[in-house]
């Protein structure tokens, strides 16, 4: 076979497998891919996962089409003598080209993402830990439900400044509202991962770390610890949930009183603790 | 030929087979089972906490230990409670100083039946943040009980584990509901570990120490 | 030492140690700087931070008279080796030997200088950043020092034998003298250029 | 040139004579290193309590770390590695070998025959790197339950800590030593390396570091994993000293070999062996000496910071006083990152120069793969900050480092592009090593895939620290590198022992592997997409399911690991077939000389003539002259 005829077989082969796969993965199975819908930044997580997704398959069928071809094609003759294969040493503008190809794909993913991060309001970027002056927020951010996540070796415990301060082991944030994470530790660095809430910051001691979420719906979400903390890292999760605006009223209400005479005992809120180390002589 | 083959094959898998057991025997270590004992439907555990005068291989380390059914001290954290028990009622025997909380939230009682406990007779839920010792916590059951430490002027203390009722402690003691089959960790939240610059090394990440499993079955 | 081949095979070029000593001094300096930097970066990165507002206790002033001595001993040790690096353009003159040894003197007496100030501080590595990144600094910038230390002694010594026999595959190692004090100086050159951001990290910028 | 007269080096008996015993060697090594620690450990015993004020006996770290110091001075001392320096204080004149007599037993001390080191080298990271494996059966044999009952969590944490920090160190070792150390000198044309004393050194504290990792067993383990973060590593118990110590003498190890090879490259050159001639594993080895050089400085000043919070009570990374945990994220990660590449890049190198062998053809864009080599080497230093994604760095960073990371996978493209364009119209061979740099290809592309989902925020966010990451980094490292290392042991290693392999052992090994590889990996994606955090010993029981049939499917890809292990041993301990001199009709100037390659290497130092790719090429010409002596005449 003739270069030309291998090339045009690979090149449909290969569009005929990138074919198959984007059906089947982002048109079929696309919309089940993590992590689900139930906020913002799941969604927006979902859509960016799902265009990456979109975008890789392509080159996985090329480089899987082109082994099994070339697997197929090229063989030495079994028992055969020695034989050699054409002696080209390259092409430069097939080697232009492809820098031109793999750059442009580069580029425009880095633009995709960094215009996406940069958008401020409404970027999917919200739901990472953003350190103390995050640049993406939503639209009123200033408006958001303030939670402070305390990680500590190895339990979450919440506290809501704008209910008193109270500090509670439960999570519940109101549907629909922006809520504001500020992640803490107060002493090793830990993650907070809230999954089906598409959040995730790290918890470091003396640090603040923001990140946003809007929750479209009710339900519950897993919390895990997703930094390597020590003894009980796999044990460090907890539930939370999020509920409609009257339920989260009445239950903060209901931590307030229950938990008042500790309250009057925790530090006054702030975005960082600095516990003073042990030091026994 | 055939010999040296099975020589070969025999000394491969002995290099494998001492490797493999080194690493089981390794990973396998942890203190014993220590099972409650029942009085009907409750079961009764009875532990102490030492402070720096403890057990070898790290005798200032702090450690509980925990009374077996036939009355001894064992130095253990693995508590089995058998699941056909409603209650489990647990007396700890406070022998430590004060260290006081990081997290002052941890100073309020949660989880235990009535959301109290008997501090030396006396009914609380909660304390002085300044004032734990150490704390009996298993976030998987929602039970977080503050253990106050003795006085640091106090005369008797003890000075050697297990330590006698007749020296100076704490008796705390409190009751919640026996769990689900399965096992449940519980762990101290006062940076209480001697020496250490963050006050959560050593025995606060060791089992047999300040971390435990409260195993029902 | 004696699988060497011997007669039988053909010498490697007589230049390919003196380059080998040239390329690798450059390297492992390059590597030995990669370390210090480290550090700056930790001072800069905890300054710029100033966690708990205890970047800097008030108490931790790194006194500056030894700074200035301990720098001192480094550069002049660097500077007599240069000029006995000279001397030697015409073999392992006497000029070399007092040179060699003048820096090799003034080089331990910095590490000896270094050991005294930490006898002599105000301040210990738990009061903060600065004094942290301060032992960390100074301790690794002393141990480091210390293989200068044991480089100029090698070289000095080895000048102090009569040429010796050659080596079948490297020839005669008499020739070897100067390279290896290039070499020397290259490492004793970096080593310099970070005693001098310590110094002016450690006690004047603070 | 008469050749006769060759008076070197038949090992003079294969079995050591008993009184090899006294002197310096493995054996004296480790008992003075033992004795050196018990020293040692008083010492610092002493020195903690009467000058570290908050440091009690149950956390003897200046004892262990003091006692770690002599064992290791014990260690090379006992090897003979100070008697050339205390000769050069009273000014012996320099000198190049040592050790080289002695049959069997030069295996076993300081010898300055770069061939023996490399196969010390390769027994050695093999050892430790089955024993890594180990450890990962273990960690899935613990997952195979949803709360992890198998061992205490500590334990468990212990062994996926033993488990990544050895996995790093000998994978880091484990191919620029062995085939680093062997192929470098002979594919230049040179008889040794730059620095042969060095070269030993290196081998020998790769070794000692893998012993003082696994002490980390007996002295209470280690939390931390292999990225040791701050301050849990501030709190940890003694096991951390171990990982402190190991992890720096792979860091001086790695910075030594770097060195060594940069400077052999540059100076020992054969006539005629141009740039443009350089084997492109070579070059390989070059790019990841620079990394090496580099990076693991880097590493090491992160160590000693730790190792001085530890002991003279430092608050580097201390938030409370002055100091802060990113600091060591920044320094782990800013060496972390070009680690990785240390990892990939040889593996690059070693496929490209396999590829043109079996498919019969030139290498295809010589110099893209050189430009993509360096290209990855470069940039590896400016994407460190995307481990940071969600630690709460500026956000305004996130953009440049979502841009060089994602920029950086141009030049890994380039090495596809040259692998694609060696295989078009070619006559590929489908021997053992020509499998696995194929499976190279088909793994690393999923490594690489996944590369770019995790340099994208958003979808970090979801992905970050998962399992996914899990995944994708053993795609990238074992998919990747091992695939291309075990390919390369399979292409040199009849050269390098002069034995040959069980060619159906190995082609089993290479099925099973390639295939439960893939089986255990990929459902990792999947798990890490729900919700599974690395490194856990408990788990969602939704994911259940998932983890039992990826840990039988590891037990399976552990069974093909001893496939090949039995390989090895069959091989070269039983059945000792000797190879060919040129079992795959290469070019390679290694392929000219006899097997095993003599201790000098070349009679005479031979004149490159041409690159070695010249397959199918009517005008080329052979690699090299060699000076008019036949080549494996005196074999």
């Amino acid at each position: 076979m003739s270069e030309r005829s291998h090339l045009r077989n690979f090149l449909l082969l290969w569009l005929g497998l990138t074919v198959v796969l984007e059906v089947v993965v982002v048109v079929i199975l696309g919309h089940d891919i993590p992590p689900g819908s139930m906020t913002n930044d799941t969604r927006a997580q979902h859509d960016v996962i799902v265009t990456l997704t979109a975008i890789a398959l392509p080159v996985l069928a090329m480089v899987w089409t082109y082994l099994a071809y070339a697997a197929v094609n090229f063989r030495a003759s079994a028992d055969g003598p020695l034989e050699d294969g054409a002696p080209d040493r390259g092409n430069a503008r097939l080697q232009i080209a492809w820098v031109a190809v793999t750059a442009c794909m580069v580029l425009g993913l880095a633009a995709y993402g960094s215009i996406d991060l940069l958008s401020g309001a409404g970027s999917s970027g919200v739901g990472s830990g953003e350190g103390p002056n995050p640049l993406a927020k939503p639209a009123n951010a200033g408006k958001a439900l303030q939670v402070q996540v305390i990680a500590q070796q190895w339990v979450w415990t919440f506290r809501y400044p704008a209910y008193g301060g109270v500090e509670t082991p439960m999570l519940e944030i109101p549907v629909g509202t922006d809520v504001e994470f500020h992640v803490t530790s107060l002493d090793v660095v830990h993650s907070f991962w809230a999954i089906e809430l598409g959040v995730k910051a790290d918890a470091v001691p003396g640090a603040d770390n923001v990140a946003f979420v809007t929750a479209d719906r009710t339900g519950s979400f897993q919390v895990r610890c997703n930094e390597l903390c020590g003894l009980w890292h796999g044990h460090m999760n907890t539930t939370g949930h999020v509920v409609g605006a009257s339920v989260f009223k009445q239950w903060i209400g209901g931590q307030e009183s229950k938990y008042a005479g500790v309250t009057k005992q925790l530090p006054p809120y702030s975005t960082t603790y600095y516990p003073q180390p042990i030091r026994n002589g | 030929m055939r010999g040296r083959l099975l020589g070969v094959i025999a000394s491969f898998g002995l290099l494998v087979g001492v490797v493999v057991v080194y690493f089981i025997f390794i990973l396998e270590e942890a203190p014993p089972g220590v099972a409650a004992s029942v009085h009907g439907t409750t079961a009764q555990l009875t532990l102490q906490t030492d402070a720096s005068y403890g057990h070898a291989p790290y005798p200032d380390w702090v450690t509980y230990e925990a009374r077996d059914p036939s009355g001894h001290w064992q130095h253990s954290t693995i508590l089995k409670i058998p699941a056909g028990t409603r209650y489990v009622h647990v007396t700890v025997y406070e022998y430590d100083t004060a260290t006081g909380l990081r997290n002052p939230f941890f100073a309020y009682v949660r989880g235990t039946v009535g959301g109290v406990i008997q501090l030396n007779g006396r009914p609380m839920n909660y304390v002085d943040a300044a004032s734990p010792a150490h704390t009996f916590t298993a976030p998987d059951l929602g039970l977080n009980v503050p253990l106050p430490g003795i006085d640091s002027s106090a005369k008797n203390q003890c000075a050697a584990a297990p330590c006698r009722t007749s020296e100076a402690h704490n008796t705390i003691s409190f009751t919640f509901k026996t769990p689900k089959p399965g096992n449940y960790r519980f762990q101290c939240i006062v940076p209480c570990a001697l020496g250490f610059l963050y006050g959560f090394g050593g025995p606060m990440q060791t089992i047999g120490y300040m971390d435990g499993m409260i195993e029902v079955a | 030492m004696s699988s060497t081949p011997g007669m039988a095979l053909d010498h490697e070029p007589a230049e390919t140690i003196p380059r080998n000593f040239a390329v690798g001094s450059k390297v492992l300096a390059s590597a030995v700087a990669i370390f210090f930097m480290s550090f700056v970066f930790a001072f800069f990165y905890l300054r710029a931070l100033n966690t708990a507002h205890s970047f800097r206790e008030p108490h931790v002033n790194p006194p500056v008279g030894w700074g200035i001595a301990i720098l001192a001993c480094v550069l002049v040790s660097c500077a007599a080796l240069e000029a006995g690096r000279r001397a030697l353009a015409n073999g392992p003159s006497t000029s070399w030997r007092v040179l060699g040894l003048v820096s090799w003197l003034v080089a331990l007496a910095a590490v000896a200088l270094q050991a005294t100030e930490y006898y002599n501080l105000h301040f210990g590595a738990t009061d903060g950043g600065l004094a942290s990144v301060f032992f960390v600094f100074t301790m690794w910038f002393a141990v480091f020092w210390l293989g200068s230390v044991y480089w100029v002694e090698t070289l000095w010594a080895q000048s102090l034998r009569r040429p010796s026999t050659a080596d079948a595959e490297i020839g005669d190692t008499a020739r070897l003298l100067r390279p290896g004090a290039d070499a020397a100086l290259t490492y004793m050159y970096m080593m310099g250029a970070t005693g001098i951001v310590a110094f002016v990290l450690l006690y004047i910028v603070k | 040139m008469e050749s006769a007269s060759l008076p070197v080096s038949r090992p003079r008996s294969d079995s050591p004579p008993l009184g090899s015993l006294l002197g310096f060697n493995v054996v004296s090594a480790t008992l003075l290193a033992i004795l050196a620690y018990y020293f040692g450990h008083k010492i610092g015993a002493v020195i903690g309590h009467h000058t570290v004020w908050n440091t009690s006996s149950d956390q003897d770290d200046d004892a262990v770390l003091i006692g770690m110091g002599f064992a290791i001075l014990g260690w090379i001392a006992g090897l003979g590695f100070f008697n050339y320096p205390i000769g050069r204080i009273f000014g012996r004149p320099v000198a190049l070998h040592e050790g080289n007599e002695g049959g069997a037993w030069r295996y076993l001390r300081l010898c300055t025959d770069h061939k023996v080191v490399a196969l010390q080298y390769l027994v050695a990271t093999l050892f430790f790197f089955f024993i890594a494996g180990l450890n990962a059966m273990f960690i899935r044999a613990e997952l195979t339950s949803v709360h992890g009952t198998l061992f205490p969590a500590g334990n468990y944490l212990t062994l996926v800590g033993l488990h990544g920090t050895m996995m790093l160190m000998m994978m880091s070792a484990g191919v620029i030593g062995p085939l680093g150390n062997y192929l470098v000198p002979i594919l230049i044309g040179t008889r040794r390396m730059a620095f042969p004393r060095i070269e030993s050194l290196t081998m020998w504290l790769t070794v000692l570091a893998g012993f003082v990792l696994l002490s980390a067993t007996l002295l209470g383990g280690f939390p931390t994993g292999w990225t040791g973060y701050a301050p849990l590593a501030d709190e940890a118990r003694s096991g951390i000293d171990a990982y402190l110590v190991s992890f720096g003498l792979i860091g001086i190890s790695l910075v030594l070999v770097g060195l060594n090879i940069i400077v052999t490259v540059m100076t020992q050159r054969a006539p005629g062996m141009t740039w443009n001639r350089l084997p492109i594993v070579v070059w390989g080895f070059v790019t990841t000496s620079i990394l090496a050089v580099l990076s693991a400085p880097v590493l090491a000043a992160a160590l000693v910071m730790t190792i001085s919070d530890r002991t003279i009570d430092s608050t580097l990374f201390v938030s409370s006083s002055g100091g802060s945990p990113l600091l060591w994220d920044e320094l782990f990660w800013f060496f972390g990152h070009p680690e990785v590449y240390i990892l990939a890049l040889p593996g690059f190198g070693i496929v490209l120069e396999i590829l043109p062998v079996f498919a019969r053809k030139p290498l295809w864009g010589y110099k893209l793969a050189i430009s993509g080599l360096f290209g990855v080497a470069l940039m590896s230093f400016m994407v460190w900050q995307h481990h940071l994604f969600m630690s709460g760095i500026n956000a305004n960073l996130r953009p440049f480092y979502m841009f060089s990371t994602e920029l950086i996978s141009i030049p890994t493209g380039f090495i596809f592009l040259n692998g694609m364009g060696t295989m078009w119209r070619a006559k590929i061979r489908f021997t053992v090593p020509m499998l696995f740099c194929m499976a190279f290809f088909f793994n690393f592309l999923f490594g690489g895939l996944s590369g770019v989902f995790l340099s994208d925020v958003p979808a970090d966010t979801l992905l970050h620290g998962s399992f996914f990451v899990m995944a994708h980094f053993h795609y990238t490292i074992m998919g990747g590198l091992v695939f291309a290392l075990l390919g390369g042991i399979y292409y040199w290693l009849p050269k390098m022992t002069g034995l040959k392999l069980n060619e159906a052992l190995a082609k089993a090994h290479f099925w099973t592997m390639f295939i439960f590889f893939n089986l255990t990996f990929f459902p990792l994606f999947v798990a890490g997409m729900l919700g599974m955090p690395r490194r856990v010993s408990s788990y969602n029981a939704a994911l259940h399911n998932l983890n039992v049939f990826v840990s039988a499917m590891a037990f399976f890809l552990g069974l093909s690991m001893l496939l090949f292990l039995w390989n090895l041993v069959y091989s070269l301990v039983f059945k000792r077939e000797p190879a060919e001199q040129n079992p795959w009709d290469s070019k390679g100037l290694e392929w000219q000389l006899p097997s095993p390659v003599p201790a000098y290497n070349f009679e005479r130092i031979p004149t490159i003539t041409s690159d070695p790719y010249g397959y199918g090429e009517p005008g080329a010409v052979p690699v090299a002259d060699f000076g008019g002596v036949p080549a494996g005449a005196s074999a």
